[in-house]
């Protein structure tokens, strides 16, 4: 294992550590409770954002604390959900007053304890509404599985819902919106490597030179199949069908398109995915009316990229341009 | 014969034990139908749940170690596994209510109720290869000891072994709940990591009953 | 070899196609000849700016096409700087009459080829001027080597001399700005491992498990030493040493830090480093005034990080907070 | 004896195979010592200049063609070869001028300009370990065979045979100028990826004048 870190079992706390370092003007880090606030928070009035999840996949969701998106992320460790102490703990340092929204991606562990951290904010008196976010559409959601799962579009259901709460929207509608995103949002990804895991040091999973994950989860959760490796636009023509098909999405929709890399792949090659994938929405009558590109939601090293569709109207176009200033996403300020 | 707050503590200590000993098991069979952290979130647990036995009071309950060794759990284990084996214990510790010994009758209910408070949070059935499947046939085969006369040690013996055999018996199974129901057919073969952790957990239980 | 591209020849042009997708707002890809412009350019009366070199170091330059930084880039195949005509191409296409600055990381190749391209404008009439970066302490500035390489810091230059463009300033003044940028700065990476260059499938250089190069360049060239692998701290701290001694840096220096990943890091190892490097000037008595953590400057998927420290004066701060929209790096509008 | 455009233009043809031929090799001469690109740059940029001759006049003088194919390079190549071979080449169609008719002279300044055209953009000297430790005893083994009266075709052997020799003298030597010169100490042992398509170039130049 090669990895620029000191201690396996430290790496959140000191990635926590340089993240406040650098970007003391957007966030401060508590490290007993865990947990990463925006600076000036609770902002009183305004409906509170809380994300969280393992780590792993930074800069989700860490990196998107800030104005116009996260009030506050809690990062579990590695791969593990937080536990809902630590998630009680930044909902009462945000809470404004507002309530707080809790965006849940739709893993049993993250349900679970983001649900007892709601129990303990009721009890609390705090108000809390969850919206799971479940925008992969590589899993089967059906009565034989947990359900699908989430994964990068959580960035634009954090943006979006985000900016809502920024807006000065109540905490029903900002829920709602953060429902509507992820309804109207599908997303799928391929692994090429896996990423190593630190405290074991073994890689999440073991692919041979000539095939790929089609499907893969980013905690390198085995998707629909091993496949062989194809040319990226094979690929890539294999993850717009399945994602277009899903929804479904029609000729005539406007979408953000977001090629996202899992940690390990570089930006050429997520242009490269980015330039098929857009040719292809455009052969299927599809307005790409938004784009992002980049590594959002990564697992470590992972090598390999997702790709998330999101339908737009006015309102979500409108409520994504708005301003946001984080430490993996900002503009118009 | 009965059991008292000494034997959950023992049993505490060598699931501690047993668990930081199978880290790397555990870890190598989350990470053939999972994410890979079984082994690392259960050892952190129980090594803070070690940490916080050293200031339990003198005349602690069996029902009071529980609750807080349950609180210790939901706090530091995170991941599906946390809620899961915290809410069994706090479960457990309810039916122990403030009961100084336990006999076997309440040593089966006790094991019964860690099930439930499982099922409970998880909705997870018999068959979806998660931890429900060693926990279920432990319940039943420490009932059917309870009933045979068994002490409260050959109680838990047998619970340990209907896990052990409830934890192989996950190895064909299509898993239904957690993470790795997203294998379908790929997780054939390949033993469910929370069933492990449970088996040893049962042993560790028997284990701290040694001479009861 | 297993990467998301289709044909190792199309790599640049296909990304360049994603890019172009994907940032319409920002710029236009002209790919015959082939370079980056900033929309809207030539823009009258501003001095435009324009680097280039070998591909595979995504975002540099393209990346960093838009208002307040560059002009145009110009992108040569994988490695290999861009020929004089393409330069040329870029400069006829962006020059608004107030002259022309080439920003050019000293390699020989690069050098050769600017100096051609300069030559060419100034046969038809364009002012150009030329600035040298070579912020690398890795390699010694003797008369024994081709001089120090050019790495992360030419983000800096792009980023602090584009805004003194953007004011207003004439080709001397910004010229003379992104010497003074790059006169204090000074950079040094480590690499982990090796990018795969897409038409030789090979590795750039091979290291065991054991082992880092220390001091690599942005071509996987070697540095110092192969070193044992050490923990991140104990790296960084060899990092620090070497760039604060050289300028040198001393307490009291206000300073900008730059953590670069080098393609296949994940945020979370830069944070780790940020960290430590932040802590170790600090110890230092240096004022850590600005942060940039992100793989800016890199080398295909190389694992690795390069850290470069920059002194700031009023000047050069109120030009680096001033804003910034490019694909990769964007604030204040 | 002398050698025509024709020769030249076989001696491109000729060229454009063996580097296809070498791509490889070279760049794995040069992700020893530099970034690995060489052969990719060489291939490219000749490739470039094959196609390029499809088009050229037949009237066309060696300088002709050399100016064309040196525009070519420099176009295609990039890199530190580009400049280099272009204006070395460059250099040579201008000592060409327009002369139809090379003779053992004009072939010796034709190739002391182009080692003059490196030396002038490059300025490096011999020892530095770069293409002009394959090009200057090369420009001396062809002016040495010129005056012992050899025919073009045996000063081009002269040139090639010291080129390919002097390529492998780079072996030993640290490298001052160009991407190897970052080595220091551990360039030694690796040979030259400029000296080593240098002398392939003048390989191919004495086998397009195989009967001259
Ligand atoms: N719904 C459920 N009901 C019961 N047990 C479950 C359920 N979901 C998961 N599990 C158990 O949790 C184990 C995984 O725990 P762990 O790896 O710690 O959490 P995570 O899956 O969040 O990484 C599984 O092996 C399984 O036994
Ligand atoms: N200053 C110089 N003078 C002469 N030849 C040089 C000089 N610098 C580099 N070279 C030659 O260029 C070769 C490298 O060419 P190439 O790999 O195509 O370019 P780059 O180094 O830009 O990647 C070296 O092997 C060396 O022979
Ligand atoms: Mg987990
Ligand atoms: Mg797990
Ligand atoms: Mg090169
Ligand atoms: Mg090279």
């Amino acid at each position: 294992m090669k990895k620029l870190i000191n201690d396996a079992r430290a790496v959140v706390d000191e990635t926590l550590g340089g993240l406040a370092a650098a970007h003391s003007d957007i966030l401060s880090v508590s490290f007993e409770p865990r947990y990463v606030a925006r600076r000036g928070a609770p902002i009183a009035g305004k409906v509170a954002l809380v994300s969280g999840g393992g780590s792993g996949h930074e800069p989700l969701h860490v990196g998107f604390v800030g104005r116009g998106m996260l009030d506050a992320a809690v990062p579990g460790a590695i791969f593990a959900s937080p536990t809902p102490d630590l998630v009680f703990a930044a909902t009462r340092a945000v809470d404004g007053g507002a309530g707080v929204l809790y965006l849940v991606k739709n893993y049993t562990g993250d349900v679970l304890n983001f649900e007892t951290a709601a129990d303990f904010a009721a009890g609390a008196g705090i108000r809390v509404e969850s919206v799971l976010i479940n925008d992969d559409v590589a899993v089967e959601d059906s009565s034989f599985t947990a359900g699908r799962r989430g994964i990068a579009g959580a960035v634009l259901v954090e943006k979006i819902a985000g900016a809502a709460a920024e807006r000065g929207d109540d905490l029903d509608s900002v829920a709602a919106i953060a429902r509507r995103v992820n309804a109207s949002m599908r997303s799928m990804g391929v692994g090429l490597r896996a990423g190593v895991v630190p405290y074991s040091g073994e890689p999440s999973f073991t692919l041979d030179d000539e095939h790929i994950e089609f499907g893969i989860g980013i905690h390198g959760e085995p998707g629909r199949a091993v496949i062989p490796l194809e040319p990226a636009d094979a690929i890539v023509d294999r993850l717009v069908t399945a994602i277009t098909g899903d929804l479904p999405f029609v000729a005539g929709d406007r979408v953000l398109l977001l090629v996202n890399g899992l940690g390990g792949t570089p930006l050429s090659e997520l242009y490269i995915v980015f330039r098929r994938a857009a040719q292809s929405l455009v052969e299927r009558g599809l307005a790409v009316t938004r784009s992002l590109v980049g590594s959002f939601a990564t697992s470590l090293e992972m090598q390999g990229v997702s790709i998330t569709l999101l339908r737009l109207d006015d309102e979500l176009l409108e409520l994504w341009d708005a301003p946001v200033h984080t430490a993996a996403l900002r503009w118009g300020c | 014969m009965s059991l008292d707050a000494t034997w959950v503590v023992d049993w505490m200590r060598e699931s501690a034990r047993v668990l930081a000993e199978n880290r790397a098991e555990l870890g190598a069979l989350d990470r053939e139908i999972g994410d890979g952290d079984h082994g690392e979130n259960m050892d952190r647990g129980f090594a803070a749940v070690l940490a916080g036995l050293e200031t339990i009071s003198a005349d602690a309950s069996p029902g009071g170690v529980l609750q807080k060794v349950a609180m210790t759990l939901i706090s530091t284990i995170g991941g599906a596994a946390g809620p899961l084996y915290g809410t069994g214990l706090l479960k457990a510790s309810d039916a122990a209510g403030t009961e100084t010994q336990l006999d076997g009758a309440s040593i089966v209910a006790l094991l019964r109720a860690v099930r439930d408070g499982i099922v409970l949070r998880g909705k997870a059935e018999v068959g979806e290869k998660t931890m429900v499947d060693a926990w279920t046939p432990a319940v039943d085969a420490a009932s059917a000891a309870e009933s045979a006369g068994e002490s409260p040690g050959g109680i838990l013996r047998a619970a340990a072994e209907a896990a052990s055999a409830g934890a192989e018996a996950t190895e064909p199974l299509i898993a239904r709940k957690g993470r790795a129901s997203y294998l379908g057919e790929r997780a054939i073969g390949h033993r469910d990591p929370g069933a492990q952790s449970t088996a040893l957990l049962l042993q560790a239980a028997a284990d701290a009953a040694r001479n009861a």
